[in-house]
């Protein structure tokens, strides 16, 4: 009964779902020109950066940004308050099966590469796909494994602390560090230097290689701690 | 001088009253022992009696509110003696008849049980206390269809003073028990409860082993007492004979018109077993309530 | 001047409080003077007509004092003073004191507060600050508090808050809060609003003076409530109700076509707030529910008198009004003297006090003639001019049941002196002695100005005259009254004092005549020394009449007294409750619930986006 | 042809995206396991981030990369804004579940149960 | 003039970030860090809303961006109220909380006042974004702080009642997510400014829709009926200032961009009476609710919501008088509920089940706690001379104003029974005798500096309510005024060529 009343109700919120945007391709938006071009266009011109979606997550919505790795902050806090339990077993966990030593082997082999490719992502990430995001869930992964691998793979919980929240201070501070040189928060105060370079499009690089080693630092703080929670 | 005068008057009227009422009184027992067969007192009963009582000493007392009731009481006959026109015409007996008004009337007609009933209160006599609250009942009973007759002959004349009322019954020529006569039903029915005979007399319960709000009282209290409720029934008689019967232009008219109306409860009472205190409360609620309502709405629709 | 009197009546509440915490004398004195202070600066410096004017967030607040104002100022200053005094060694020995001296302050102030407002906010801010103020008062002893308490507060509540919705109205229709705008420009508002802003005005103030039937919360309330506090409480408080409804009935129901409608069912309700008062009372057995109950009967005769509205009922209902201050402030300090001496005010057990309390008694005494209305102590007077006015504007059926109301209140009167002060003096209480003289003073000053007023009730008509002129009455002096004299519609007249003079002198007669042949010699003998049939009843014979006390009056008048709106007003609270417990179990505790609420109320606003939002 | 596959392409593509939508919805007001409505929850992210993804899409629309081959194909970029939102959304989203997946454990520890109808100790 | 909009967002947050490191120099500094911040955050906005009253609406753009291409902070004055007002409470609350139960513990204490900080920052930042995305993103923040916190206590409850915020606060960001879809796939353009200059474009039909959702999404976090099942859970749940936090901050927040959704955004002419409708039945249900509580945080969560509900009706009236009755009311309630909340805490402070019963008698033996609570009391019931009567008179007027009678009667109605249940609890404080097994617990001296505050402020207003009309009116103007909003925030940006 429940069911079919949940099947009605959500049959009439899908209709006026599909009415909303079943449109969209046929008609178009009613504003043709979004902020959109506009990013497309400054990104060239003025951030000399290749991935507008970098410049944007950055720059033009880096205010975003800064929330959202705050929110990953918070969870990764939140998970710590709430699986928070007095005595804390350090070095056991509740995933008990061992693993196999194929994978240990596999792990350890993939490890450094896999790291590797994290790192590659966020440095390249105003140049091509990617980003710090995803760099950090991938270094992320890496760890996910290794401790998926050896019962006893133990991460300095300080050292993860440190990480996230140096890289978080420096993400603030080169945001006050826009508003002391140029004027507002975040600003790209350093030369943007030319399109397509490495060394390019000002703190965007720099940013998103802190967001990198953030994000890769919080994940890895999660998982860890929900790895440990044992039932008491 | 005039106050002088004055003072003299009132104290005639008062004599006046004394000697009806407590003759009154005598001529009742004995009409009352004949009907039932029995020889009775001597018409002058009542008064050898209060002569009696008042020589006598008094020898106890329960306190200082017992002590004054039977004040209480006389001021209550005499004060509303006062406003009542004794004859028609003015002249005699005017005392203060034209400073108060129907309504004061009754209010000041109220003071007397209210004083007797403190000074039976403080007696600490149980029988004295239940008699009160049977006598405050019944009061609330009888009052009703009383004032609905006093308001209905107000509205008809346009005034609240009795002398105003008496006035206008002169003009006319008629007796109000003629010109008003639910009004006039509904007065008698209510004055059977207030004179406090039989059907309605369970409040002293006269005829039981000594009882009720008096009991307590001896000598002059009781000699106070007596002559009060005599005056007072002269009063009420008066009041009647003012208000309904043209009022009386010399005293032997009063008298009988007076007599002749006191014959009313008089004999109904003889012949009336006793009501208890609900059943003559319901009783006023009746008819004679009933017939006030018409006397209201006679006098304001004719 | 205006400013310093409330300042003073403020910082006096919170000095009152925080010196009890240094010493009880300093309280008491610093509780006095913060009544005395301001009144009497009050009396001295505050002229009639005298406005200040302030604003705050938008409304024009203006306070001063009118002639109405000023006559009501005599019933709250004076009880409020009185009482005062009253409190001082009726309260010692109980706890938190600081708290009942500062809250009495907090209520003659409010009090004095309503009388100044000349506007509606600050009316209703008084209001409300004088309704909290009394509820304290009514839960200070912290019996049946969430019963007797709420229902108060509750019942306070929803008339404060009629008043609260006409005042919104008044300010929507007129944008402005003095309520001389709302009079002149009263005439012009289209008729519904005409029929509802008196209405909405009427049930705050009807709640205020326990109209039926909204007087549920009075008899406990009153009876709960500190004596000390009940005298105002009942003396004084419930007039702002009163004062509230002259104006409402005064300015702006003539002003209503048809109004006259209005008029008549108010002056019912208050008629048959007076009966149902009286019954009520005559069935209690205990003293402060019978003069609680009694002063709804009484407040049912005022507001009959002022919903009849003619000169001379209007003049009967405001004498009324001061002479219930007079009267019931006395007998509720009585009560509370008895209870303070013998611990209870129980007629049941309390009995035989006259020997023991003869100055309490006297004040008994003379308040419960005038609250019977007998001449010629000034009760007599109200209800006289109660009765001219009704006969002459024709209420004659009114009149009838006016007067059964105030007959059958014979019957509580005498029972409240029977069963404290008359009867069987039993040993129990033969320690009993009478209250400190700071309690008798306060009684007997107001029992003699209920005499005073009986006599010369000119003393105080001509300030109900003031008031009533600057209402749009013409005067009534020489017309209606003089100093010691009262006319009705057609002339007939009251010469009070020669009614005083013939009284007093009959009195003295008769007093003399009983006294003088050896009063003295007389035996005084107890009360079980009676003529009891020829049986002797023995010591420890329990002779005392006092339980079921008017029996077979009440068992003849059950009829009218089987439908107790109480009951039907518990009975709606009880559903009411039922029904919220079982609305509120929408709140199933289950987060999927929750959830699916969410996606029905999407799915409700998306299927109905049509008609709901206009498109 | 062309704009057939498009329009094939469009309805697929919003049709699925509202679809997960619903059906993680469906898990969520159904399911009676907590890890089952967080799954549900997941889902509900997943498909409004396609969503949001399909909306930027433009006819033969090529990643807004300006890529080496690319610098002139400004017209043919897809909306680069939905991404950077999705990016936000996408891990916002995850910072959720994580938070959600914790409260389940602890729910789990104190009540042994995942039956969301036994854990309402918390009513009216 | 001290900082600026953005210290007020990034300040906190370089603060969280920090606090870890800060805490294992020096334990203390977990506690009063935060303070710190939370003090800095009061002033500044404080000293900005003088600011604002007297110069005009501040224009913050980030990352060199000028609106609506990048994301910009507005600091007008009706956020600058809010603002000002949330950050004054998140400093009560600290104070309040500094060292409060387990917050005696390092690691507990390091977490509570990083979400608190966190809970205050997104609130603010809530209110002061001038971008939808962006405050969807502070939805988000306040939300993961406000389930952390209501799960801060180890019990069983706390994770329930978090569990169901979490469910809830996800459909909510679910909801503004899809709406933030639709909007951006009409318009192009995220910026709210921007959005509601170009939103008589938009189809109606679509223009509804989005609307639908974002009070979906926003009514979960704002409490209204039939969204709002997680609230009394979390406020019962949550320890006693996170209660007072909840109402006093994060509610508002939810109420404000609501109340910025349907006034700014949307030109939409049913969604006032929508409002006003939602907002009755929220009323009537929660303040029947309300009534028939056993515990005690449990119903003055429900008398939050109700009011709530009030402000909604009040909002929803539509007029300038009834924006600014909403925000006095939201000011009032926002003072006041936060003192019920910490006084009421500290008087059920020693009990395991925080029933109503258990207060019996505790005004003997802690007077000035329950002096404030009696004065809460009598101020959220809108009793005069205190300050919830001035803005309960508003509303009225305002109601009146426009012919709402039946509204009017509504809301008294409501009141009474409002009053019933507080004055129950009232009396039970005071006229009950104490249960002989509880400990009464002594406030700290933090605590009775806090409340006493709170009571101040309560006084203050109550008897001179002309001390904030000026920025309520100004606030109120400020909401009403869209084209001037605007031209503000896009002021800058049009100058620009592009």
């Amino acid at each position: 009964m429940k069911k079919l009343i949940v099947i009605l109700l959500l049959a009439v919120t899908g209709y006026f779902l599909v009415d909303s945007f079943m449109d969209l391709g046929r008609t178009g938006p009613v504003v043709e020109t979004g902020v959109k071009d506009f990013y497309l266009d400054k990104t060239v011109s003025e951030l000399k950066v290749a991935n507008t979606i970098t410049s944007i997550v950055v720059n033009f919505r880096g205010f975003d940004t800064l929330g959202e790795v705050t929110v990953l902050f918070l969870a990764a806090t939140a998970l710590g308050g709430i699986l928070y339990k007095r005595r804390h077993h350090v070095g056991e966990r509740s995933v008990l099966f061992p693993s196999s030593p194929i994978v240990r082997a596999g792990s350890k082999l993939l490890f450094p590469a896999i790291v590797l490719l994290g790192v590659y992502v966020f440095i390249h990430g105003h140049l091509s796909p990617g980003g710090g995001f995803q760099g950090g869930t991938i270094i992320a992964t890496g760890f996910l494994l290794m401790l998926l691998a050896y019962d006893n793979f133990s991460v300095s919980h300080n050292v993860l602390s440190f990480i996230e929240s140096f890289a978080g201070i420096f993400f603030v501070l080169f945001g006050f560090a826009g508003m002391w040189a140029g004027g507002t928060f975040l600003e790209n105060f350093l030369p943007v230097g030319t399109m397509n370079n490495l060394f390019s499009g000002g703190i965007i690089p720099i940013v998103y290689i802190l967001v990198g080693f953030k994000v890769a630092a919080e994940l890895t703080g999660l998982i860890y701690t929900v790895l440990h929670e044992k039932e008491s | 001088m005039e106050l002088t005068l004055n003072i003299l008057g009132a104290i005639a009227t008062i004599v006046l009253a004394f000697i009806v009422g407590m003759s009154y009184g005598g001529i009742v027992r004995k009409i009352t022992a004949r009907i039932h067969n029995r020889m009775g007192p001597p018409w002058y009963q009542n008064f050898i009696d209060a002569f009696k009582l008042i020589g006598k000493t008094t020898a106890i007392n329960h306190g200082i509110m017992q002590h004054f009731g039977p004040a209480f009481v006389m001021v209550s006959s005499i004060v509303s003696l006062m406003f009542i026109p004794i004859l028609n015409n003015g002249g005699w007996f005017t005392n203060l008849n034209f400073d108060g008004d129907l309504i004061f009337l009754i209010y000041i007609m109220v003071f007397g049980p209210l004083g007797m009933a403190l000074g039976a209160g403080q007696t600490g006599n149980p029988n004295s206390a239940i008699g009160v609250t049977r006598g405050l009942s019944q009061m609330v009973g009888f009052e009703i269809p009383w004032v609905m007759a006093l308001v209905a002959l107000m509205i008809q004349f346009d005034t609240t003073s009795v002398t105003g009322l008496m006035e206008a019954q002169h003009e006319t020529g008629r007796w109000m028990m003629f010109t008003s006569p639910f009004a006039f039903i509904a007065a008698v029915l209510a004055m059977l409860g207030m004179f406090r005979y039989s059907p309605f007399d369970i409040v002293g319960a006269p005829t039981e082993l000594a009882s009720g709000p008096v009991s307590e009282n001896g000598g002059k209290y009781l000699f106070t007492m007596m002559s009060s409720g005599s005056i007072f029934a002269f009063v009420k008689l008066t009041l009647y004979v003012d208000l309904f019967m043209g009022g009386a232009d010399n005293l032997i008219i009063l008298v009988l018109k007076t007599f002749a109306l006191y014959m009313v409860p008089v004999l109904y009472g003889i012949v009336s077993p006793r009501y208890r205190t609900e059943q003559s409360i319901k009783f006023f609620w009746g008819w004679p309530t009933f017939f006030g309502f018409i006397a209201i709405l006679y006098a304001v629709f004719v | 001047m205006i400013y310093l009197i409330f300042v003073i009546f403020l910082g006096g509440a919170a000095l009152t409080w925080l010196s009890g915490k240094i010493h009880p004398i300093l309280r008491d004195v610093v509780f006095l003077a913060s009544l005395i202070v301001p009144s009497v600066l009050f009396y001295m410096n505050v002229e009639v007509g005298q406005t200040v004017s302030f604003s705050l967030i938008g409304y024009k607040l203006s306070w001063g004092i009118n002639y109405l104002g000023y006559l009501f100022s005599y019933i709250v200053v004076g009880l409020g003073v009185l009482a005062g005094f009253y409190a001082i060694p009726a309260m010692k020995g109980k706890k938190n004191l600081g708290f009942f001296y500062s809250n009495f302050v907090l209520s003659i102030m409010s009090m004095l507060g309503i009388l100044f407002s000349r506007d509606l906010i600050s009316f209703f801010i008084f209001w409300e600050i004088m309704t909290w103020s009394s509820y304290l008062m009514v839960v200070f002893q912290g019996k049946d508090v969430q019963k007797v308490g709420i229902k108060y507060f509750v019942f306070s509540a929803i008339g404060a808050y009629a008043m609260l919705m006409a005042i919104v109205i008044i300010y929507s229709l007129n944008q402005s809060m003095m309520i001389s705008d709302l009079v002149s420009s009263f005439a012009s508002f289209d008729p519904t609003m005409q029929w509802l802003i008196p209405i909405l005005l009427l049930v705050g103030f009807g709640v205020k003076s326990a109209m039926m039937p909204l007087h549920v919360w009075a008899s406990g309330s009153y009876s709960h409530a500190p004596m000390a506090y009940t005298s105002i409480f009942s003396g004084a408080l419930s007039k702002m109700g009163i004062y509230g409804m002259v104006i409402v009935m005064v300015s702006l129901v003539p002003i209503i076509p048809e109004g006259f409608w209005l008029r008549e069912t108010i002056a019912w309700l208050g008629a048959i707030t007076a009966v149902g008062g009286t019954l009520w009372a005559v069935a209690q057995d205990d003293a402060k529910k019978l003069l609680a109950y009694s002063s709804v009967a009484q407040l049912g005769y005022i507001i009959v008198g002022v919903a009849v509205g003619t000169p001379l009922a209007m003049l009967a209902a405001l004498f009324m009004a001061v002479m219930h201050g007079l009267f019931k402030g006395a007998l509720f300090m009585v009560t509370g003297a008895v209870e303070r001496q013998t611990g209870t005010s129980n007629f049941t057990e309390v009995t035989g006090l006259i020997r023991k309390m003869p100055w309490t008694f006297l004040a008994a005494l003379m308040s419960i003639i005038a609250l019977a209305g007998i001449p010629p102590l000034g009760g007599f007077v109200g209800k006289w001019m109660l009765y001219e006015s009704l006969i002459g504007s024709s209420h004659y059926i009114l009149v009838i049941v006016i007067f059964f109301s105030s007959t059958a209140a014979f019957l509580y009167c005498y029972k409240f002196l029977f069963g404290f002060f008359l009867g069987q003096e039993e040993k129990e209480w033969a320690h009993v002695k009478e209250a400190p003289a700071m309690m008798v003073v306060p009684m007997l000053l107001l029992a003699f100005g209920t005499f005073v007023l009986g006599a010369f009730p000119g003393l105080i008509l001509d300030p109900i005259n003031a008031g009533m002129q600057e209402m749009g009455f013409a005067s009534t002096q020489g017309k209606y009254w003089e100093m010691s004299m009262l006319f009705n519609e057609w002339g007939d007249q009251i010469m009070l004092q020669p009614i005083l003079y013939a009284i007093i002198a009959v009195f003295a007669f008769f007093a003399i005549f009983l006294t003088i042949k050896g009063f003295k010699k007389t035996r005084y003998v107890t009360t079980k020394d009676i003529s009891s049939s020829g049986e002797v009843p023995l010591e420890h014979e329990n002779l005392t009449f006092s339980v079921n006390f008017f029996q077979p009056f009440l068992r003849t008048v059950e009829p009218l007294m089987k439908r107790q709106i109480d009951k039907y007003y518990n009975e709606f609270g009880r559903g009411m409750e039922a029904l919220f417990d079982f609305t509120r179990r929408v709140y199933t505790g289950n987060g999927q619930t929750y959830a699916l609420y969410a996606v029905i109320f999407i799915v409700i606003l998306l299927m109905f986006k049509n008609t709901l939002f206009g498109l | 042809m062309e704009n057939q596959m498009f329009e094939i392409l469009r309805y697929g593509i919003y049709g699925g995206s509202i679809s997960l939508i619903l059906i993680g919805l469906y898990a969520a007001l159904t399911k009676r396991s907590l890890i089952k409505i967080v799954i549900g929850l997941s889902i509900v992210d997943g498909g409004i981030h396609l969503l949001l993804i399909a909306i930027g899409y433009v006819k033969n629309g090529t990643a807004p990369i300006f890529s080496p081959g690319f610098e002139n194909a400004v017209d043919r970029m897809v909306d680069p804004v939905p991404q950077a939102l999705v990016l936000t959304a996408i891990v916002i989203g995850f910072a959720v579940t994580a938070v959600a997946l914790s409260l389940v454990i602890r729910l789990y520890r104190h009540h042994h149960t995942l039956e969301i109808d036994e854990i309402k100790n918390l009513k009216w | 003039m001290v900082g600026s909009p953005v210290l007020l967002i990034a300040i906190p947050l370089l603060a969280a970030f920090m606090i870890p490191l800060l805490g294992m120099i020096w334990k203390e500094l977990v506690r009063i860090i935060p303070g710190l911040v939370l003090a800095f955050m009061m002033i500044s906005s404080a000293s900005m809303l003088m600011y604002v009253t007297n110069n005009g609406t501040i224009i913050q753009t980030l990352a060199g961006w000028e609106a609506p291409w990048g994301i910009n902070l507005v600091f007008s004055p009706l956020t600058a109220f809010l603002a000002t007002l949330m950050t004054f409470m998140g400093f009560i609350v600290w104070l309040y909380s500094y060292r409060f139960k387990r917050n005696v513990d390092f690691e507990p204490a390091k977490k509570y006042f990083i979400f608190l900080m966190m809970l205050v920052a997104g609130a603010v930042g809530i209110v002061i974004t001038g971008d939808i995305f962006n405050q969807f993103v502070f939805i988000e923040i306040t939300g993961i702080s406000a389930y952390a916190l209501t799960a801060f206590y180890t019990g069983r409850n706390s994770a329930e009642a978090s569990f169901k915020y979490l469910l809830m606060g996800a459909l909510s960001s679910s909801a503004l997510l899809i709406a933030i879809a639709i909007i951006y796939s009409q318009l192009g353009t995220l910026n709210m400014a921007d959005i509601a200059s170009k939103i008589h474009l938009m189809p109606a039909g679509y223009k509804v829709t989005a609307l639908i959702f974002f009070m979906m999404g926003i009514g979960i976090e704002a409490e209204i009926f039939p969204l709002n099942g997680w609230a009394p859970d979390a406020y019962t749940e949550a320890p006693g200032p996170i209660g007072a936090a909840f109402a006093g901050i994060v509610v508002k927040a939810g109420v404000y961009a609501m109340v910025r959704m349907v006034f700014t955004l949307f030109d939409v002419s049913g969604a006032m009476d929508i409002l006003l409708t939602i907002g009755l039945i929220t009323l009537i249900v929660a303040e029947t609710a309300a009534i028939r509580q056993e515990k005690l945080k449990r119903m003055l969560a429900y008398s939050s919501i109700g009011q709530m509900g009030l402000v909604f009706v009040a909002f929803g009236i539509g007029t300038l008088e009834g924006v600014y009755a909403a925000l006095f009311l939201m000011l009032n309630h926002a003072i006041i509920k936060p003192l019920l909340f910490l006084s009421g805490s500290q008087l059920v402070f020693n009990s395991k089940e925080k029933l109503i019963k258990e207060v019996n008698g505790l005004g003997k033996y802690m007077p000035f706690t329950a002096v404030l609570f009696a004065l809460g009391s009598f101020a959220i019931v809108g009793l005069p001379p205190f300050a919830g009567f001035w803005s309960k008179l508003s509303v009225l007027t305002a109601a009146a104003n426009e012919g709402m009678l039946l509204i009017i009667a509504l809301i008294l109605i409501v009141s009474v029974i409002e009053i019933v249940y507080y004055f129950r609890v009232v009396n039970r404080i005071y006229f009950f005798d104490k249960a002989e097994d509880l400990i009464p617990q002594k406030p700290r001296v933090n605590a009775v500096i806090a409340m006493s505050v709170l009571g101040a402020i309560i006084l203050i207003i109550g008897f001179n309510p002309d001390v904030v009309s000026t920025v309520l009116h100004n606030a109120s103007a400020d909401l009403m005024d869209t084209p001037q909003y605007i031209k503000n925030v896009l002021s800058a940006g049009q100058s620009l060529t592009n």
